[in-house]
């Protein structure tokens, strides 16, 4: 099982990743023009209201000394107070997280669920009317400004329809599920778009490889030769196209979640960006940085499954 | 290739066919739908659409191609000399991309942005600050290939200096698939430049720009569809245009995404 | 094979379809969108419409303001005295509770009023250094010395950061449970907060106006997008929605299931100007800028007509509105002429521009052609929020869009603001005039309402004639709720009456 | 001749594309008797592979069509059998055995399962039983622990294990015809024989009728009952082994068995007539030469590994010879013409070129090395850069060497010359050319930088039997008019014979025999060299092929992965 044993030291490579991660944040947010202590104070600060709020936060401290703060802090496993909110930062993003993994899970489901089916069908049927129709609708549907698409989907699904929610995120399990349909497919249409031009294209090249004619040369039914021998060859560039953009996606899901008022990280990011919440902003960071370090393992831990020969 | 050439020639003669200034307003003219006087109607300040469709093909074009030059640029060059040289070279350069990577791109671009200000200039110094590392690790990929092929070899046993090999004879061969995927980047790109907008981030106000028109014709999505709907088309078709330039690329280029 | 995928894809679809029909909405619970969520309910420590307009449901004031912002009326404090020099206010608080059950005593506003002056997290404090000392000198009076007369006290008692909260409460719970979990003095209590979603409200039945309250319970629900958030009331999923903006009335009100409520408000947008660069400090050049702005088109096109042309900076139907303050007529040649006297004929403008904010961004576009027709030349220069304060607070602009909304039914928060040489530089104008400065700090002091509103009138023409800055519009609060709402009331100030509210 | 079990009957394929309908097969008509080996010879592109094919209508592409004959299978027409028919015909009784067995096999399939997927299709065992039947015939095919090399996956072995599981994966479904396409072409010699073996002892078990293919008349010679000939997609002759090798009656048939390197040409008894007077010193001397690569050391994994590529060689050239190295793949030849050239590390010992030390004074020696010594890859077509015309390519080596930009178009058109090819040749890219056409390409460019030494790594191994005769003799032409000094690396005995003066045999990293060609031929001291000799294919069937079992380097039965050439990075 030595082909596994990356699981045990790659950990570690991921810490100066992350430290680097917290420098370039840290440096980054403080670069920016602006102060919190002005945000949360509004039209009416006065100079000695906005001293306080900067003395009581430490943003009057030199920048190391602050930076240091926050490693130390977050060997203590935490990770200071949110300016605009007042609680720590840590349970701040742990009640914003729900959501945020909800929708990129769903998506990613959805999009599996249109992905694999429709690049089975383009290439099984390479240059005739499936594959072109699947082709353009593909190409088509990479191109869609999320946010509109969003919207015409509400209008239809949720105003005409009356199907599904317009907006928002439910309470019991399956109220959430039921909230998440549409924003999920939002997302899932262009994820989808994306894997099934990869994944046909794989496909097609599969099909037509060595191992699909040795199989066919044997006897194998095309069923067989498709699911036992062009698919699993044709899932490793495929799930790694996939972490990408998961990686992307969980970074990248505050469009949606703000047109569908999903209380997501990505819109507390925004808005702690907006509002020069240093710590949410760093803290969310790290988040983001930790999940898509994650997900990276996962797919290396997938493909490793998926194919034997990978070493890591 | 037609919708772009399309587009190409939209941008270029953009003063002599738009039939308005894309940034007049004719306070008479509000929200008036498509009609022979505006073919594609107006916006809520009278502005011809058809016409900041048209000068938004400049932006929009411009958008696509600096949004994916200078990632390809950059990172073909770090690409090729990390995987030419490897060794400790080659670490550092795949610790930073991990970097990149994790990073949380939203961050990083609203971060510029608010450095910067809004507009393009920070668009793309973002974009390139990101965009570089899905290049450097293609070509890398590739040059860790290429560079123990023969004639990569034969290019070293003949005497050809460092990087004569690395970037007349390596990168020309390993670009390849970069330039494939330079195209669907592109369309990445336009995206990456509608969610901006939609954020409020996008170009400078009045500068007409499909996905700021997008966004800011939102407001009036059920009474004056006209105002969204021809610039998101645009967005549409120009990425689908380049989505077609990359499959044909690919085909001449035999090269499998 | 292809068809068992599909075959599960349609399952899933159809089992979410059948969850979702079993959503239903408690009967009296009064779902309302906004654009955020809250912040904290720890009401000294925010600044922001957003939280201080839940805290009107679930916290009391000693004195509120009533619906059309004219006056002051009675709350937990049902009658007042104020001693001859105008330091000491003697407070009569009623019976009443917090919803823990526990009584609210005059001890308990003494409390809440001290901490807002002392707390080293209170964003306040400068608004109550007024206050010498605070004490209950029985469990039903509150003694309030102050350190020198001021007029506009009783005002600040009703702002929603003096709000009364539970000393005992504040002190067993520790101030970040309270911030998330309060004990109510209001007509509501904090059942659930689900951040970044929404605030759950529940009827608080030990409130002493209980009676009053006809809801079950309010959902404060945050939906950021603007169409999204109308759509959800158009569809009924919420019962209504603030924030409406201005080119969504002229549909919604088509609608016969929805109600547009357009209450007046304090809200006055405004071109700030930069005294400080160049040519801006001449009042000629100012006044050629006040005369090449077409107010009438900005409510027009940005307002859509639902705004009107503002011409002094204390809005109209707040206290000591002067109607008559001049109204420079729009003349571009006039101001172009203008502007040559001046000997700034070629005036180029940077103008900061707040992103991500339609009206301003749409405010701008319009300003910069209009005043292309005096020969300005406008650079738009946008940025994010917090930048554009800091570029103003820099004095790094030439103009920029704002606007206020007042906080307390006394014009003198604002006025002091705004031309009162406050530490602010006048509202980051760098405006100078030291007659208006002492007008405005006699005006604090006296306690005649008759003489004082003759010195607001004189102060809001002085500050018209200098073009402190440019008074564009006033616009009011557009909300829209589903036809079976009946009194979904906001007053000027923003406060939502909603222990009126009745959901049918 | 038993009663016909296959008969082709006029087979006619034809592709159909842009410029309208091509024949590729053109009337091919054999028949094939039960228990009959037949081999198939031809050159590249002769559609022998197409043949076989098309016998289980599997064609490469759609554009291909069986456009006439019939193929009939114990009376069968299989080209107008309906598909389910051909699903049973498929491997349940023609099987195929395919030339690249890596790509063949599915790579994230552990082996046992390939093997028992065809049976239990085929054959409709359960799983169980199914698996049982695999381990058996992994045995069969000469698996030393079947039940454990079950669980394998195609890549953990090597070349050879993996044609066996090939063989197996074919013979699951108990095929009546094996056809076998270049079975043995990616292997070793000594591997080879053991493959040939095999097949021949399963024809024996099993009674199996078999098609080989190849391109090597020597394999065909030992193995098969009867040969046809094939080129350009005819059937240019076909009958007994002896008889069609004894008297050939097609001219390309005579061609093929001339051009084969077993037989011995006249080139060997004139080139050791034709000996270089001696030398005073060498040109190339190699002492205890070292090559270590790293490899697969991890951050946990124990102390630092290395694979030793060459140990300890030490090796002189005079100027003017022609040197032969041969071993098989892994034995460290390719990597010892990289260090001499300075392209790999050395780890210890000493090589020097004409008196400049590599070890010593790198800088200068390489500068040597790269104007007086160039390099022949194996690859034709990956030795050249595929974006650069060959004349672009010739030019950039004549401009980094200095020479006079105005002279560099005459001298492309004299190095053209020199190898053969036309001066046109210098604005045509490499992927219109053929790989005999580019690989004289690669010698020019190799001339361009007028070496004293060239290293030729396995430069005919992937070129048919005729280009390659015509490559070595314009090596020999080379050698001979420009008195050059050529270290010729070679898998194929046969062809070191022909060319060299001397060979040097390696053996995992080591030089186990070195002399006289006609010397180590006829004596060779060394078993390994034994072992090689006796595993080249002689076309004459009467020599006949054996397979050293026990020859050292088949200790290939476990499951261990056999390093090819290390692949590591080396850094520049």
């Amino acid at each position: 099982m030595h082909r596994y044993r990356f699981v045990l030291y790659r950990p570690l490579q991921f810490l100066p990743v992350l430290l680097g991660i917290s420098i370039i944040t840290f440096v980054l947010v403080r670069l920016i023009p602006g102060d919190p202590a002005r945000v949360l104070l509004g039209s009416r600060a006065t100079p000695a209201a906005i001293a306080n709020i900067r003395a009581q936060y430490g943003l009057d401290e030199p920048l190391w000394v602050q930076y240091f703060y926050f490693i130390g802090n977050l060997g203590q496993g935490e990770m200071g107070k949110s300016i605009l909110y007042k609680i720590d930062v840590l349970r701040l993003i742990a009640t914003r997280l729900e959501p945020t993994l909800a929708l990129v899970l769903s998506s990613v489901a959805q999009s599996i669920l249109i992905a694999v089916p429709l690049a089975a069908l383009a290439a099984r049927h390479r240059t005739r009317l499936p594959d072109h129709a699947v082709r353009i609708v593909s190409t088509l549907g990479i191109g869609f400004p999320p946010f509109w698409l969003a919207l015409m989907l509400i209008i239809l699904f949720s105003v005409r329809l009356g199907i599904f929610p317009v907006s928002g995120y439910g309470g019991s399990l399956t109220d959430k599920l039921y909230h998440l349909a549409l924003p999920s497919l939002t997302v899932a249409l262009s994820l989808s778009a994306v894997l099934t031009r990869s994944l046909r294209a794989a496909m097609v090249q599969a099909l037509e490889s060595d191992v699909a004619t040795a199989a066919r040369a044997r006897g194998m039914p095309e069923s067989i030769v498709f699911w036992r021998h062009v698919l699993p060859n044709s899932l490793v560039p495929t799930v790694n196209l996939l972490a990408v953009n998961i990686g992307w996606l969980i970074g990248g899901t505050v469009v949606v979640e703000s047109v569908f008022a999903l209380p997501g990280l990505g819109q507390l990011l925004v808005r702690a960006i907006f509002s020069r919440d240093y710590m949410v902003v760093q803290g969310v960071a790290m988040v983001f940085a930790c999940a898509t370090v994650l997900v990276n393992f996962l797919a290396d831990i997938i493909t490793v499954a998926l194919d034997p020969r990978v070493k890591l | 290739m037609a919708v772009l050439g399309l587009f190409l020639v939209l941008a270029v003669f953009a003063p002599f066919i738009a039939p308005y200034d894309p940034i007049f307003q004719d306070a008479a003219a509000r929200l008036h739908a498509p009609s022979p006087a505006h073919p594609l109607g107006t916006d809520n300040f009278g502005r011809d659409i058809l016409s900041r469709v048209i000068w938004g093909a400049r932006i929009d074009l411009q958008i696509a191609v600096i949004g994916v030059v200078f990632p390809f640029i950059i990172g073909t060059t770090l690409g090729t000399i990390a995987g030419f040289f490897g060794g400790i070279v080659d670490v550092i350069f795949m610790r930073v991309v991990d970097v990149v990577l994790a990073f949380p791109f939203l961050v990083l671009m609203l971060s510029i942005i608010a450095i910067l200000g809004p507009g393009l200039g920070s668009f793309y110094i973002a974009m390139a600050l990101v965009g570089w590392v899905s290049y450097a690790r293609l070509v890398r990929a590739q040059i860790l290939v290429l560079k123990n092929s023969d004639y990569a070899v034969a290019a070293i046993s003949l005497g050809f200096s460092r990087s004569r090999v690395m970037f007349r004879h390596l990168l020309p061969n390993a670009a390849a698939g970069s330039l494939v995927f330079v195209m669907s980047d592109a369309v990445l790109v336009l995206l990456n430049g509608a969610a901006i907008s939609y954020l409020g981030l996008g170009v400078q106000p009045p500068l007409a720009e499909w996905g700021v028109m997008v966004a800011d014709g939102q407001s009036f999505i059920s009474t004056a569809w006209w105002i969204t709907l021809f610039p998101g088309l645009s967005i549409v078709l120009l990425a689908f245009g380049f989505s077609l330039l990359g499959d044909a690329l690919a085909d001449l280029m035999g090269v499998h995404e | 094979m292809l068809k068992k995928w599909m075959k599960i894809g349609l399952v899933t679809v159809i089992t979410s379809l059948s969850i979702g029909a079993g959503l239903a909405e408690a009967a009296g619970v009064l779902t309302i969108g906004r654009r955020e969520d809250s912040t904290t309910f720890d009401p000294i420590k925010t600044a922001q419409n957003i939280d201080f307009w839940v805290f009107s449901n679930v916290y009391d004031v000693l004195v509120r303001v009533d619906k059309s912002a004219s006056k002051l009326e009675p709350g937990l404090a049902e009658s007042w005295t104020v001693s001859e020099d105008g330091l000491t206010y003697t407070l009569k608080l009623r019976e009443a509770k917090f919803s823990d059950g526990s009584p609210l005593t005059a001890g308990d506003a003494a409390f809440s009023l001290l901490r807002i002056r002392d707390d080293e997290g209170s964003l306040w404090s400068d608004s109550y250094k007024v206050i010498d000392t605070a004490v209950a000198s029985d469990d039903r009076t509150l003694v309030i010395k102050l350190k020198t007369p001021s007029a506009p006290f009783l005002s600040t008692l009703a702002m929603p950061g003096a709000s009364i909260i539970s000393q005992k409460g504040m002190e067993t719970l520790g101030p970040d449970t309270y911030a998330e979990s309060p004990v109510a003095s209001g007509a509501f209590t904090v059942k659930e907060w689900r951040r970044g979603d929404r605030v759950i409200l529940e009827k608080n039945p030990n409130f002493w106006e209980a009676d009053r309250v006809k809801l079950d319970g309010v959902e404060w629900i945050s939906v950021p997008d603007d169409n999204t958030r109308m759509l959800n009331v158009q569809a009924g999923q919420l019962d209504a929605a603030i924030f409406v903006p201005f080119s969504r009335v002229a549909e919604l009100k088509k609608d016969s299931n929805l109600v547009v409520h357009m209450d007046p408000s304090t809200r006055e947008d405004h071109l700030l100007i930069n005294h400080e660069k160049g040519a801006l400090a001449k009042k000629e050049v100012r006044q050629a800028l006040d005369m090449a702005i077409d107010k009438q088109a900005i409510v027009d096109t940005v307002t859509f007509g639902l705004g009107e042309v503002a011409n002094s900076f204390i809005p109209k139907g707040a206290l000591y509105h002067y109607a008559e303050n001049l109204q420079r007529p729009f003349d571009p040649e006039k101001a172009k002429q203008m502007l040559a006297d001046a000997g700034a004929s070629d005036l180029a403008l940077n103008y900061v521009v707040r992103a991500g904010d339609e009206i301003v961004e749409q405010t701008a576009v319009l300003l910069q052609q209009q005043l292309a027709k005096a020969g300005i030349t406008v650079n738009i220069q946008k940025v994010d929020p917090s930048q554009e304060w800091d570029m103003l607070v820099a004095g790094d602009y030439d103009v920029g869009v704002n606007y206020w909304t007042n906080d307390i039914l006394d014009p003198d928060q604002k006025t002091t603001f705004v031309v009162g040489h406050d530490t602010n530089m006048n509202y980051m104008t760098r405006y100078k005039n030291d007659k208006v400065k002492d007008l405005v700090t006699a005006a604090r002091i006296e306690m005649d309402p008759a003489k004082r509103e003759a010195m607001y009138i004189d102060i809001q023409k002085m500050a018209k004639d200098d073009v402190h800055w440019i008074d564009l519009y006033y616009s009011p609060y557009i909300n829209v709720s589903r036809s079976n709402i009946e009194n979904f009331d906001q007053n000027p100030l923003g406060r939502f009456f909603l222990e009126d509210t009745v959901k049918n | 001749m038993s009663a016909p079990l296959l008969c082709v009957h006029d087979l006619t394929v034809a592709v159909q594309d842009g410029a309208g309908p091509r024949v590729l097969l053109d009337r091919i008509s054999l028949d094939l008797g039960a228990g009959d080996v037949l081999g198939l010879v031809g050159e590249s592109g002769s559609g022998k592979s197409l043949l076989c094919r098309a016998l289980i209508r599997l064609l490469p592409s759609p554009k291909l069509r069986i456009t006439g004959g019939a193929v009939f299978l114990e009376g069968r027409d299989l080209v107008t059998a309906d598909e389910r028919e051909m699903l049973k015909v498929r491997g349940g009784e023609i099987g195929m055995i395919f030339q690249n067995p890596t790509s063949h096999l599915d790579p994230v399939m552990r082996v046992g399962d390939q093997i028992a997927e065809g049976i239990r299709y085929h054959q409709g065992l359960s799983q169980r039983a199914a698996r049982a039947a695999a381990v058996e015939i992994l045995a069969q095919v000469g698996f030393a622990d079947p039940n454990r090399q079950y669980n394998g996956y195609p890549h953990e072995f090597s070349g050879g294990m993996r044609q066996r599981a090939m063989i197996g994966v074919a013979l699951s479904s108990n095929p009546k015809i094996l056809i076998a396409d270049e079975p043995t072409t990616a292997l070793d010699v000594t591997i080879q024989a053991q493959i040939l073996r095999l097949l021949l002892d399963i024809r024996d078990r099993r009674g199996l009728t078999v098609i080989l293919i190849s391109h090597d008349l020597g394999v065909v010679a030992q193995t098969c009952d009867r040969i046809a000939v094939m080129r350009n997609g005819e059937l240019v002759e076909q009958g007994d082994k002896r008889s069609l090798l004894a008297a050939p009656q097609h001219p390309y048939t005579k061609a093929l068995i001339e051009s084969h390197p077993s037989m011995p040409g006249e080139g060997v008894a004139t080139a050791a007539i034709a000996q270089p007077a001696p030398a005073l010193r060498p040109l190339l001397e190699i002492d205890d030469l070292h090559v270590r690569f790293p490899s697969g050391a991890g951050l946990f994994a124990a102390g630092p590994k290395t694979i030793s590529a060459v140990k300890g060689v030490s090796l002189r050239i005079m100027p003017g010879e022609t040197v032969g190295i041969v071993g098989e793949s892994g034995s460290g030849k390719s990597t010892l013409a990289r260090a001499i050239l300075g392209l790999a590390p050395l780890s210890s010992g000493h090589i020097s070129f004409d008196g400049a030390d590599l070890g010593q004074n790198r800088a200068k020696a390489l500068q040597k090395l790269r104007s007086e010594a160039a390099m022949v890859f194996q690859d034709p077509f990956n030795a050249l850069n595929p974006r650069l015309t060959i004349g672009e390519m010739v030019a950039e080596v004549l401009r980094v060497h200095g020479k006079a930009v105005a002279d560099i178009p005459a001298r492309i058109g004299e190095l053209l010359d020199l190898v053969g090819l036309e001066r046109e040749f210098a604005d045509r890219k490499p992927r219109s050319m053929s790989g005999g056409q580019c690989q004289r390409a690669g010698i020019a460019r190799a001339l361009a930088v007028e070496p004293r030494m060239i290293i030729a790594d396995e430069c005919v191994a992937a070129l048919d039997v005729t280009i390659q005769a015509q490559i070595i003799d314009l090596f020999r032409a080379l050698t001979a008019r420009m008195s050059l000094t050529l270290l010729f690396i070679a898998h194929d005995l046969a062809i070191v014979r022909n060319l060299c003066e001397r060979v040097v045999v390696m053996y995992r990293g080591e030089i186990v025999e070195e002399g006289r060609c006609a010397d180590v031929f006829a004596r060779p001291q060394h078993a390994y060299t034994a072992s090689l000799i006796r595993a080249i294919p002689d076309i004459d069937p009467d020599k006949p092929l054996r397979a050293d079992l026990l020859s050292p380097s088949v200790a290939e039965t476990g499951s261990g992965r056999v390093s090819d050439q290390p692949s590591a990075a080396f850094n520049w």
